[in-house]
């Protein structure tokens, strides 16, 4: 890395269109998959996994409004419904959205973006996925025994005095966060240690920066949460009583251990969706992304400042007043670095090229909902409002505009962007697009109304509530629906342009810059059959896209390096 | 580069590492033992280790020696743990003091 | 218009700090709305005026702008001080009871509210107050979390077990609330509701002498169960009419036959029904979890007067 | 740029590496990284540590006295003593001497066995009196009721900390079984380095903890 530009032998490395062989069929056979050490391979097995349990809490989610039908019982009694959305909240948040882009994208793209061959740790990274799924079996057996119906915060004392699978169910979760942690640690070396030749900080995508910025988040916040699930844990086995009022213990305690861990926590899901948007926009503005600097930076600010904020969640939990306070005054900053973000990206668009592909479309409604889910947060914020709304429907509403609006919203504009270069096939642009419009009506019709209900005093985690309030939830049941739709016409196009021909991609539909792009599509084996140098930032549309695929021969092995350079032995 | 990633520590370090470590524990259990009265005795012990700990970080995982980066990782970890415990106590300790007992 | 607006969406005023929060609550709105506007605006009609023309289409460099870049942050900055400003001192209100305030003790169970009053008399799941006159809750839960939440005051506080936490109001004048648990706390939770009643003052004095002399009477003990049945909250768990609940229904189950979760059988003879009441953890009824609290404390007297009404429910 | 030694013939860079400096520096820092979640897992501890201290600074006084100082003293030594050896090992693999790799890597093995021990004889004797944590505790020598707390928080330190010397003694172990094999020498000794980077790292810890918990009278 140390080299310069001109002591090496740079040349254009043309895209091999539609090739032959590439990761997908490099190797056959299902352990190919199960033991691959491929960041690409195992990009697609996460990116399966989450799908799967997208659809396992998007069954609950509609069984959960199915049962708010009617004011009192549908069909489930109040036991399964506690357990239903108990398990709900945790398989979107632990099995679904934490591992959602940095795993399942993240770890796809991030070398590509890099020019790398692959994360610095690839076994590690292996390890990570089955660690993962290891962590999901507990919980699947956390479901076959009686559930959980603690809410996803596993609250004392009320987790340590339930009848049910707790146990499982947190051991599950402290599974999986091992599994985060590893991929944070990956994340973040690879990033420092492994960036092509000329690829200075100045220069990382921005999808780089937000991945690098959650890293650090995972890698500070997560083991926090692994003690405190173990403290949990040993407060059911041994009664060790920390968090046990009747032995003296604090039940306010935890709840500071759980949200010094799942405040920041939601910085992990929101950050990398900001780096999804940031790609996006520029690429289909075909314009240099404005204010990069800013972009990338506020992407640390956040993860700073999320780490000081997380008692908003304890507003009237009992903590001292002066701490609300100070949580409160602190809040509120975060503001301010998302705000630099979604204007930046506005001011991207002035004067651009837009062209409204389906990434594009979801990149836009995502700015819509989010700044809805972000203002609604700052309402939260406001301590004296606050004492109204918590823990009412408005909470709700405002985190599904955030996580649902937000990070899915992104999520799927990161996959419509860069299916095309994942499975080499393009899908079919008109239904994409008639889903896209009928997911944002049925997710505006769902959440829209819950913002109103929580307002007038609805309680959340309700089995049942005054009739008053029928309307507005039958309104947000018909909403849940349409949003099933939505995602139906999702899952059938996808699956059609897997199997279909005709429909072959080429390496760079888009007219992107960044490095992924320029390897074929699908990409090869290993990434790129040269070293990749980089001149340009990858958002320089005015700069010709040959000046993009620059290189140096010699596929980068570590042997093949190693013969070329006249090598000293050097006594240490 | 080579030299710079793959220093070999010095012998004299590694043992008056060794040696300074032992005689702060000494150290520190004589002053457990004298009647330093009550913050005072916490603060001493509480330098003590961390001397200790500087001495172990510095030394014998050769961060003198070593990029800085990995320093820095270790100067964040310590950070956030003073973030959770600072602001934790802003809460614990507080609790008595509400607005409604200052009027 | 904007009043109008917030009637649709937030309930009725009868707290004296309720104003202050809702005006807040508009402020936020507002403001969201108009930069929301912005936002959606430009993202529009940036959309249709630079939509791509042509694959060959050639944009501007434009990397920065300081001015803009400072806009941005300072406008965002100005407002959140004044959010902060404005909640912080609304919440300076819900903290500081003013010292006259009548107390009231509060004990929340799973899922029932209990109050005590001053002068000794107990309600469960109704909490009388009087209207336009400070109140101050000291609460305490006597197993998990619970919250306890008047959304026509704008009030909440979560019951901590093992602690005291506090929450006071004071009503703009008569009427009836109700009142919502906020805090999971298990089966129960959306059935832990409860109502306030603001009246007169003197109508409150009133009320609580009469209740005072009630308790002091001589009862039959059936009627004295009955009592208890509501003060208890065996009201929250168990019906009168055979209609399902958290518990088993009462009617009909003197002298029934029992089935245990560990295979046995057993009649409901009366010092059945002392045990199920002592100690409910014993005989787990299939079909149901071993949720019920203990009532151990009770006198000797009570769980008398408990079974004698039970028997009486055919 | 890559001035790697490959004189023993065998190559340990993996193909996604350019070089072995590229790799040793990445795998170094990953440790690093590591580390860091370490003590923040640890953190999590101390402040319960911390919290409920600053509650009951009477029952933390009261309740160390109950610790054995010198048991506590002496498996400082000799954590200190194994962070030496183990040092040592990683410059015997620098220097290239097979041998003494193999020889300070057993001391250090046998050094954290001592502390093993001795932190069984300190659980066993306070386990015959009933010093057990939260409900199990019976104890009652010490008079205030928050005691099984601040044994809870003793177990748990001491017990999440015994859990990484015993994990400390595996891989060492493992090395030790490579090292037999002649897997590492001075161009590639990334394992043992890093290895040393945790266990030195579980002594940084036990010096926090041992004044902490035993010291404060
Ligand atoms: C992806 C997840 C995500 C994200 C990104 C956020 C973002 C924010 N959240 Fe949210 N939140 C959750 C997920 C998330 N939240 C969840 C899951 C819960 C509930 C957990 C539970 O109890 O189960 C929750 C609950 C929650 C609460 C507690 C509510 C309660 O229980 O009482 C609060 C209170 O302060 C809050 C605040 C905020 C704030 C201030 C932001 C900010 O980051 C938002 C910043 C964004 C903007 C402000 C918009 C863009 C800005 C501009 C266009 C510039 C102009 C701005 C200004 C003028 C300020 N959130
Ligand atoms: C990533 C996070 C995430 C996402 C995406 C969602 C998505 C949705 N959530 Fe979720 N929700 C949470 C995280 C999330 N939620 C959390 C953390 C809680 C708090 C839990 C707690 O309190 O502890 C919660 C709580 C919660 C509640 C409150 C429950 C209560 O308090 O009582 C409700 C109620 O409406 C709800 C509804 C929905 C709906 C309708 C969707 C929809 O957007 C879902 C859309 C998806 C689909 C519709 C799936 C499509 C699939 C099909 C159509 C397949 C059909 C399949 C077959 C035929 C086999 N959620
Ligand atoms: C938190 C809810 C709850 C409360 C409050 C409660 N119970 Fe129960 N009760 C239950 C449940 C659940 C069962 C069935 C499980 C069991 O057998 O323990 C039950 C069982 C019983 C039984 C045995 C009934 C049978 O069908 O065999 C009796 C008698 C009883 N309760 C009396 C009372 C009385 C009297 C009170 C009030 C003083 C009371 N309970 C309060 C939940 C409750
Ligand atoms: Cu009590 Cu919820
Ligand atoms: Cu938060």
């Amino acid at each position: 890395m140390a080299a310069t530009a001109k002591d090496l032998n740079i040349r254009e490395f043309p895209v091999e269109e539609n090739p032959k062989h590439h990761y997908l069929n490099a190797e056959t056979g299902l352990k190919s998959w199960l033991f691959t050490v491929d960041h690409k391979r195992i990009g697609l097995m996460y990116l399966a996994s989450i799908i799967l349990f997208f659809f396992v809490g998007g069954v609950l989610a509609l069984a959960l409004r199915l049962e708010l039908w009617e004011p009192a019982r549908t069909f489930m009694d109040a036991d399964t419904y506690n357990r239903v959305f108990t398990l709900h909240g945790a398989v979107m948040v632990f099995l679904f959205i934490i591992p959602s882009i940095p795993a399942a994208l993240g770890n796809f793209f991030l070398p590509m973006m890099l020019g790398a061959k692959d994360v610095a740790f690839p076994k590690l990274n292996l390890l990570s996925f089955w660690i993962y799924s290891f962590g999901a079996l507990f919980t699947l057996y956390s479901i076959a025994h009686g559930g959980v119906d603690t809410g996803w915060t596993f609250y004392t004392p009320y987790s340590t005095s339930t009848g049910t699978a707790v146990i499982s169910m947190t051991l599950g979760v402290f599974i999986m966060g091992f599994s985060s942690i590893l991929t944070g640690i990956n994340f973040i070396v690879t990033v420092h240690k492994m960036r092509a030749p000329g690829q200075t900080w100045g220069k990382l995508p921005l999808f780089i920066w937000s991945l690098y910025a959650t890293a650090i988040i995972q890698v500070l916040a997560t083991p926090v949460l692994a003690i405190t699930l173990l403290l949990l844990i040993m407060e059911r086995t041994l009664g060790v009583g920390i968090f046990d009022p009747a032995l003296g213990g604090d039940p306010v305690l935890y709840q500071h251990f759980f949200w010094f861990y799942s405040h920041p926590a939601v910085y992990i899901m929101i950050v990398p969706a900001f780096g999804i948007i940031s790609e996006v926009i520029s690429t289909f503005s075909k314009k240099t992304i404005f204010g990069y600097w800013l972009i990338a930076l506020s992407s640390l600010a956040i993860a700073f400042i999320g780490f000081l904020v997380w008692g908003h969640h304890m507003f009237v939990s009992g903590q001292s007043e002066l701490a609300t306070v100070i949580f409160s005054f602190l809040t509120f900053f975060v503001g301010i670095p998302t705000g630099i973000k979604i204007l930046n990206w506005v001011a991207t668009m002035y004067k651009g090229s837009i062209d409204m592909k389906t990434p594009m479309i979801y990149a836009l409604m995502f700015l819509f909902l989010f700044s809805i889910g972000g203002f609604t947060g700052i309402m939260l914020g406001a301590l004296s409002v606050n004492v109204h709304l918590h823990d009412t429907y408005y909470v709700v509403a405002h985190f599904h505009y955030v996580m649902m609006g937000g990070t899915v919203f992104a999520f799927l504009a990161g996959i419509h962007y860069w299916w095309p270069k994942m499975t080499g096939k393009m899908y079919n642009e008109f239904w994409a697009k008639v889903a896209s419009v009928v997911l944002f009506i049925g997710f505006n019709v769902t959440f829209l109304p819950q913002f109103i209900m929580g307002s007038q005093g609805m309680p959340r985690r309700y089995y049942s509530y005054i009739e008053q309030f029928q309307t507005l939830h039958q309104t947000s049941t018909v909403g849940s629906w349409v949003l099933g739709v939505g995602f139906i016409i999702v899952g059938i196009y996808l699956t059609i342009s897997l199997f279909s021909k005709a429909n072959k991609a080429s390496s760079n539909p888009w007219g992107a810059r960044a490095l992924e792009w320029m390897s074929s599509s699908p990409p090869a084996h290993h990434n790129f059959n040269y070293t990749p140098v980089v001149l340009h930032n990858p958002y320089d549309f005015h700069k010709p896209i040959s000046e993009f695929r620059l290189g140096i021969d010699g596929s980068g092995h570590g042997e093949e390096t190693e013969s070329k350079v006249e090598l000293s032995s050097d006594k240490a | 580069m080579s030299e710079h990633n793959h220093h070999v520590i010095d012998l004299k370090y590694l043992l008056g590492a060794a040696g300074a470590l032992v005689v702060l524990t000494v150290i520190t259990v004589a002053a457990a033992y004298m009647d330093i009265p009550r913050p005072f005795d916490l603060i001493t012990a509480l330098t003590l280790a961390f001397g200790k700990a500087t001495i172990v970080a510095a030394v014998f995982m050769g961060l003198i020696w070593d990029k800085k980066i990995n320093t820095m990782a270790l100067l964040f970890s310590i950070l956030f743990f003073f973030i959770m415990i600072g602001i934790t106590l802003l809460d614990t300790l507080f609790r008595d003091r509400p607005f409604w007992v200052w009027n | 218009m904007l009043e109008t607006i917030n009637r649709l969406i937030l309930p009725q005023v009868s707290s004296t700090f309720a104003a202050d929060v809702d005006g807040l609550f508009t402020f936020i709105n507002v403001a969201s709305a108009i930069i929301l506007l912005g936002i959606t605006v430009a993202i529009i009609y940036f959309s249709i005026k630079y939509r791509r023309k042509s694959e060959d289409d050639v944009t501007p460099v434009i990397r920065y702008n300081t001015t803009l870049e400072l806009t941005w942050t300072i406008v965002p900055f100005i407002l959140i001080l004044i959010v902060f400003g404005w909640g912080f001192r609304g919440y300076i209100d819900m903290r500081t009871p003013p010292s006259n305030a009548y107390e009231i003790y509060v004990t929340a169970n799973s899922f029932f509210w209990q109050f005590t009053y001053p002068n000794g008399v107990q309600t469960t799941d109704e909490l009388y107050v009087p209207a336009g006159r400070p109140v101050k809750l000291i609460m305490q839960s006597r197993d998990v979390i619970h919250s306890f939440f008047v959304p026509d005051f704008r009030v909440k506080q979560d019951v901590l077990p093992g602690r005291y936490t506090m929450a006071w109001f004071q009503t703009l004048g008569t009427g009836e609330h109700i009142i919502f648990c906020t805090e999971y706390c298990g089966t129960g939770h959306s059935q832990m509701d409860a109502m306030v009643y603001a009246i007169e003052p003197e109508e409150f004095d009133a009320w609580l002498r009469e209740q005072r002399e009630l308790s002091e009477q001589e009862l039959p003990l059936a009627v004295l169960g009955r009592n208890l049945y509501q003060q208890q909250g065996c009201a929250g768990c168990h019906s009168l009419d055979g209609s399902p609940g958290i518990g088993p229904t009462f009617q009909g189950l003197y002298m029934n036959e029992r089935q245990f979760t560990n295979g046995t059988t057993r009649i409901a003879d009366a010092e059945y029904l002392r045990e199920s009441i002592v100690n409910p953890a014993a005989l787990i009824n299939v079909g149901y979890n071993n949720i019920m609290p203990s009532y151990a404390h009770l006198s000797d007297d009570q769980v008398a007067a408990l079974i004698e009404f039970i028997k009486e429910i055919e | 740029m890559a001035n790697t030694n490959t004189a023993h013939g065998e190559s340990h860079v993996q193909h996604h590496f350019v070089d072995s400096e590229q790799q040793f520096d990445s795998s170094k820092l990953g440790m690093w990284i590591f580390l860091v979640t370490e003590v923040l897992f640890f953190g999590g501890l101390f402040v319960a540590y911390i919290v409920y201290r600053a509650w009951n600074p009477e029952l933390f006084y009261m309740s160390a006295k109950e610790l054995s100082t010198m048991m506590g003293a002496i498996n400082t030594i000799v954590l200190i003593g194994s962070s030496l050896t183990i040092a040592l090992a990683v410059r015997a693999a620098q220097l290239n001497q097979q041998a003494n790799i193999s020889k300070y890597l057993l001391v250090t093995i046998f050094l954290a066995c001592v502390f093993l021990v001795i932190k069984y004889f300190e659980y066993t004797s306070k386990f015959a009196v009933g010093i057990l944590p939260g409900e199990l505790y019976t104890y009652e020598g010490i008079d205030h009721p928050g005691a099984a707390i601040f044994f809870s928080i003793y177990y748990m330190m001491t017990g999440l900390h015994g859990i990484h010397v015993i994990i400390g003694i595996g891989i060492m172990v493992w090395l030790l079984v490579k090292t037999r094999q002649g897997a590492y020498n001075s161009s590639y000794f990334t394992p043992i380095e890093i290895t040393a980077l945790y266990w030195h790292l579980v002594d940084l810890i036990w010096i926090f903890l041992f004044p902490l918990l035993y010291l404060i009278e």
